[in-house]
């Protein structure tokens, strides 16, 4: 593989709540190799949109990053200044909010909000940057004209489209996108999904797909990581981890995943529900739902192992995950 | 609609009491002197037909005559009305003045000490009484310190206690809305997507919070300038200031019903009309409600 | 103990104790509070130099004991905020939520009388009212009362409205329940904890307005010792003796504002948002 | 098998606000959520209803369950017209027919325990106070919370949305109703926890026999509990047959750009383009004749004449595209 234009090495994120702290991303290492599409997979509340914040660095104010590094493309973005920090925000890093009605501010124009960005961050003229905006709104297949138009005069999948325009207005090395389909209806979500696709491979695109439908990274993405409870618990090229996953997690996940095709037997649901992470459990997150939980499991937290080239898995019994991986298929394991 | 009803309630008001020719003529007068006087005033006719010539001429602007002061009553809330609108105006303007800068000041420190003590502070002001503040007011800078005339509108020294008074009623309502606008507004996607962007908290905050929490803030303006006016009655007794508040009081104490009506009808149209700017000014500042 | 608790504590020991007091009020005063001394004329308050420990806050303009008129003054006080929010509160949730349960014309009706009404200058209409009927403490309550429910039907239609859109309504409505009964065991239920915070706004300025129209001469009658009545009666006399208004002044301010802070408290516990 | 639900030509119109212009010329425009549809379930059959947001799917339920009165057509329930139900015929039916919302959050009233919110379509039927626990416990064992006891003195807020979407099917069922209706009942779930109901369901439609519709934006949801599927659009149904025949070999160019449009959750899956484009129209203005015609590809005159009648293309199978309607099969 490439080099990694983004490298996350232990990070954690603490949130300040009445009952206490709750660390909601702790200790992920994470690799973004240049020109991929990663997809960050994971059930609501296993902490992908903190961790999507905190690269971004805007976390809430009750939130901060308590350890860990994050590199972009060799510059240690912990050590910044708060000022440098936001010098780079937008240029180097950009945003593609979740699609709802408010993602965009609703007071102002397209054209002004454009602007705001390709002017005010980027430091083009007007009549370069109203340019520029044309030719943005054109690359996500909107009408220019529709630049003079608020946003709540777009429709929903309009409204993403120009979200992911402004996203890629100043060439940004690595663009963050939180749950960007997933308000969508399923044709306009597949139009957004093939424009984004079409624009990766023609600017060479690196970003990070934040979303809780494996079938969106499969579409889309190149390299997949799995989350679970705060931590990434398997990675690796999404080919290669949803046709041989080696954590019994995302075993569990496929299982339960409905599809088009195949024999309508029975889903595999994974009983129980993810830990409390006010008292996060000592060993391995997944332990209390994991049919195949052994001793170790529950005192020691695994190591990320290699299981195939840039394939690895936080699991203690990942040599055997071709074994688990049979018995998975069974609705039966599943069953406490 | 809602004017016809207030037309219809401020006229049942004034006749609800049938006694008015006694009031007039004192309650020895014998039964001719007040079958005269009602014969005179017009009250011995049917209701109805009392309330449709009223209305009709209300309409004109011609609310008949005073029955203390035998004066047009138009002329007379023509002579006593720029008083209390100038004072409503100014009042209305200090309001946002303090209010707005606190209430943002609140929503940024939100739940920190900043955030209780303009809370509390705001809920203190609520809690005093206007015509209470008036007096304690007039005993500081007028009769302590020396600053400011006590009572009467002589020259512009003569506004700045009446104004604060009466800004004290819109102070808290403005700041609790500027406050919850603001945090609502601090939370929302579109100001995190501006952080994300890299602005300076200054735009941040101005360009993308401020601008939509703003408006509702001002168009509720326009309708707290509404309940300033109804209450400028207490302010304008405690001052002493001749406006058309201290004209109703006068005129209830001593029954005069055409004032009465034409005061309490007065008010009820300018706080509809504020009610339809507010809307108004609303749908001019949120693109959102344009075209509607 | 958190920081933001602090103030809700404040105000129910304030409106806690005023409660207290204007029950046991006939117990607690020192003096009869409507026995006039001409003798012993404007006392001042057993702080300032002249006072006694006899009169601890000093005598009226009528020689009445001070203390005792403030302490039967919280009695009226509350009284008057009690019985107005009942009154008002009942017609203006019945109002409300009939508006925001069955919406369209009924709805449309109820908005219009709610504009009617907050298009009435209040204090005018009050003090117009009370000088045809005549000023009685009753007078008073039912003015205020049958003037003060369009914060309740405003606020009540609006929450009502948002709990008939969530599907547990609609879920009882497929079991068969009748409108009332969904009105009093799936709405009421839900919406009474904003009502709460409604009724402790309205009465505080309830107790303002009560103040205010005996301020003016319009409110409860003399001899009767309503705070904003001894404001009024001391108004003359306060460049000689401030203390005369200072002490039923800060009476009132300190009730409003531990009403207030209670209410203010209360919203943020039961998680009812009515600021807009 | 014999009819439970049948209606013909149902129709839901909602008024939208007009601008002044609309006010002065006396037009009232309206929203055609639903515009004339004819359905028939039969007993003991899962149908299911597929369509994006807008389609009117969620009207259809409602006009069902009568929560909402239809503005035309005619209804039917096990014989009798629903439009003349009231009184205790109309607590019958409300009995016999239950609803399943799509957020389990906002569907039970937090301030009951689960016990009393199960309770609710008993006490309101005359149920005897008796017999209540025992139906309560019976419909807690059919939705897998067997161990009632553990809950039944809970709130909602204490339950998860996966346990709770439980409740709220065991207080559908408490009173053995023959129809459900189920809204997105999966929707606001995680994969994880989606699957479990989705079992539920299966096994309660073997079980129970119960006559259902389950209202999705999802095929592959609706593939896995029903065996017909409905297909809508803009207000009409445009796709009717079994399930299998529907998503592999759909006969509407809507449902099969639907099918291609939905994602796998495998890397080696087609990517070509949709046969369809744009979004969703206006259901205030929808285009004459077809509503689909503005977006599809195969588009010619008569679309834009005619409005396509539901005819069969196979064996239980309909479509409403003039491509497919055995006249034009014929001339082809």
């Amino acid at each position: 593989m490439t080099t990694a234009l983004l490298s996350v090495s232990d990070l954690a994120v603490t949130y300040r709540t009445q009952a206490g702290l709750v660390a909601a991303v702790d200790g992920v290492n994470l690799e973004v190799p240049a020109g991929a599409m990663l997809g960050l997979v994971g059930e609501s509340g296993c902490g992908k949109t903190t961790l999507a914040r905190a690269l971004m660095g805007v976390l809430p104010g009750n939130a901060r990053v308590s350890r860990g590094r994050i590199v972009l493309d060799g510059t240690d973005l912990q050590a910044l200044s708060a000022a440098k920090r936001r010098a780079l925000l937008w240029r180097d890093i950009s945003f593609v909010p979740q699609s709802s009605m408010n993602s965009l501010d609703p007071v102002y124009r397209m054209r002004t909000q454009m602007r705001e960005v390709l002017c005010g961050r980027g430091d083009l003229s007007r009549g370069a940057a109203d340019t520029r905006a044309a030719d943005l709104f054109q690359a996500v297949g909107l009408n220019p004209v529709r630049l003079n138009d608020f946003p709540h005069q777009f429709s929903g999948g309009m409204r993403q489209r120009a979200a992911i325009a402004l996203a890629l207005a100043l060439h940004p090395k690595l663009v963050i996108a939180d749950e960007p389909v997933t308000a969508l209806d399923v044709i306009v979500q597949r139009q957004v999904l093939d424009m984004l696709r079409r624009l990766g491979e023609d600017m060479n695109l690196t970003a990070i797909f934040v979303t809780h439908d494996i079938a969106v990274v499969a579409y889309l993405c190149t390299v997949t990581a799995v989350m679970y409870a705060g931590r990434i618990v398997e990675y690796g090229p999404t080919a290669d981890v949803l046709a041989r996953p080696a954590h019994p997690y995302t075993m569990g996940l496929m299982n339960a995943f409905p599809d088009l095709e195949g024999p309508t037997q029975d889903l595999a649901p994974i009983e129980g529900s993810p830990p409390d992470l006010h008292t996060p459990p000592t060993g391995c997150r997944f332990a209390a739902r994991c049919p195949f939980v052994q001793p170790v499991c529950t005192t020691t937290y695994p190591a990320p192992t290699d299981v195939a080239p840039d394939h690895w898995a936080a699991c203690h019994r990942v040599g055997e995950a071709e074994t688990l991986r049979a018995q998975a298929t069974e609705a039966a394991t599943w069953q406490s | 609609m809602v004017c016809l009803t207030v037309l219809i309630l401020s006229f049942g008001l004034s006749r609800a009491s049938g006694n008015l020719a006694i009031s007039i003529a004192g309650a020895d007068a014998s039964a001719e002197d007040i079958a005269k006087i009602n014969h005179e005033l017009g009250l011995d006719r049917p209701l109805p037909v009392q309330f449709v010539d009223w209305a009709n001429r209300a309409a004109h602007g011609d609310f008949g005559e005073s029955f203390l002061f035998h004066e047009k009553v138009s002329s007379l809330i023509e002579e006593h009305l720029p008083v209390t609108i100038t004072l409503g105006l100014i009042a209305i303007a200090v309001a946002v003045v303090v209010a707005v800068p606190f209430g943002i000041l609140a929503a940024l420190y939100e739940g920190t000490y900043i955030d209780v003590a303009v809370g509390v502070v705001a809920l203190a002001g609520q809690a005093i009484p206007s015509f209470w503040l008036g007096l304690m007011l007039i005993l500081w800078f007028g009769v302590g310190l020396q600053w400011l005339p006590i009572a009467g509108l002589d020259d512009w020294t003569g506004y700045i206690l009446p104004s604060i008074v009466l800004a004290f009623v819109a102070i808290p309502v403005m700041l609790r809305m500027t406050r919850s606008g603001m945090v609502d507004a601090m939370r929302s996607d579109y100001v995190r997507t501006a952080r994300a962007k890299g602005l300076a908290r200054i735009s941040i905050v101005a360009k993308h919070a401020l601008r939509n929490a703003a408006m509702p803030v001002v168009a509720v303006s326009a309708v707290q300038l509404g309940f300033i006016l109804g209450g400028s009655v207490v302010t304008e007794v405690v001052f002493n200031i001749r406006g058309v508040g201290y004209l109703a009081w006068e005129s209830i104490g001593k029954g005069d019903f055409p004032v009465i009506q034409a005061v309490v009808l007065l008010f009820s149209i300018i706080f509809v009309g504020l009610t339809l700017l507010s809307d108004l000014v609303g749908a001019a500042l949120d693109p959102r409600l344009r075209g509607r | 103990m958190r920081t933001r608790q602090i103030p809700l504590l404040v105000g129910a020991v304030i409106v806690g104790v005023t409660a207290l007091v204007a029950l046991a009020a006939p117990l607690l005063v020192p003096h009869d509070p409507f026995a006039q001394n001409l003798a012993q004329r404007y006392i001042s308050p057993a702080w300032m130099a002249g006072g006694s420990s006899e009169h601890w806050f000093g005598t009226d303009g009528l020689g009445r004991d001070y203390l005792s008129r403030l302490i039967l003054g919280a009695r009226i006080s509350m009284l008057i905020g009690v019985a107005t929010i009942i009154l008002s509160g009942t017609i203006g949730t019945v109002l409300g939520v009939l508006g925001g349960y069955f919406g369209g014309k009924v709805d449309a009706f109820v908005m219009f009388i709610v504009s009617c009404r907050l298009a009435i200058p209040l204090i005018l209409v009050a003090l117009t009212v009370v000088f045809m009927v005549g000023s009685s403490l009753t007078v008073v309550v039912l003015t205020i009362g049958l003037l003060l429910w369009e914060r309740f039907a405003v606020v009540s239609r609006a929450v009502t409205r948002q709990v008939c859109g969530l599907d547990y309504v609609a879920a009882a409505w497929a079991a068969g329940c009748s409108r009332l009964w969904i009105i009093t065991r799936e709405v009421l239920p839900n919406i009474v904890h904003h009502l709460v915070v409604i009724a402790t706004v309205d009465m505080a300025i309830a107790i303002l307005l009560e103040a205010s129209l005996s301020f003016l001469g319009l409110g409860v009658p003399p001899p009767l010792p309503s705070w904003g009545l001894m404001i009024a009666e001391g108004k003359d006399y306060m460049y000689f003796k401030p203390w005369v208004i200072e002490i039923p002044g800060i009476a009132l301010a300190v009730l409003v504002l531990g009403i207030n802070l209670l209410g203010d408290g209360l919203r943020d516990s039961l998680g009812a948002n009515t600021d807009r | 098998m014999a009819e439970l639900i049948a209606a013909a030509n149902l129709t839901k119109h909602y008024p939208t606000s007009r601008t002044t212009r609309q006010m002065l010329r006396g037009e009232r425009p309206v929203v055609r959520a639903v515009d004339g549809i004819d359905l028939v379930i039969q007993r003991g059959e899962s149908v299911g209803l597929v369509g994006e947001s807008g389609s009117g799917k969620t009207t259809v339920g409602r006009l069902l369950l009568k929560l909402t009165e239809a503005s035309g057509g005619t209804l039917n329930f096990d014989g009798a017209a629903v439009s003349g139900l009231s009184g205790d015929s109309l607590r019958r039916f409300r009995q016999q027919a239950q609803l399943v919302f799509q957020n389990p959050f906002d569907s039970v009233n937090p301030r009951f325990t689960i016990r009393r919110a199960v309770a609710e379509p008993l006490i309101n039927t005359g149920v005897p106070r008796a017999e209540r626990d025992g139906r309560i416990a019976e419909a807690m064992r059919l939705v897998h919370l067997g161990d009632f006891h553990r809950y039944a003195d809970k709130h909602p807020s204490e339950l998860s949305g996966g346990q709770l979407q439980r409740v709220v099917l065991a207080r559908a069922l408490v009173g053995r109703p023959s129809f459900l209706v189920a809204d997105e009942p999966v929707s606001m779930l995680d994969v994880s926890v989606r699957a479990g109901i989705l079992n539920l369901m299966r096994e309660l439609r073997d079980r129970l026999g119960l006559t259902a519709l389950y209202i999705s934006h999802d095929l592959t949801l609706v593939r896995y509990v029903c065996e017909r599927t409905l297909v809508m659009y803009l207000g009409r149904i445009v796709e009717d047959g079994p399930t299998s025949e529907v998503i592999s070999r759909p006969a509407h160019p809507y449902t099969q750009a639907l099918i291609k449009a939905v994602p796998r959750p495998r890397t080696d899956q087609s990517r070509e383009d949709l046969p369809i484009s744009g979004g969703l129209a206006n259901a205030v203005s929808p285009p004459s004749g077809c509503r689909l015609r503005d977006r599809c590809p195969y588009a010619f005159a008569r679309c834009a004449q005619e409005v396509p009648a539901l005819l069969e293309v196979a064996p239980g199978h309909r479509a409403a595209c003039h491509l497919t309607s055995p006249a034009n099969a014929a001339a082809a």
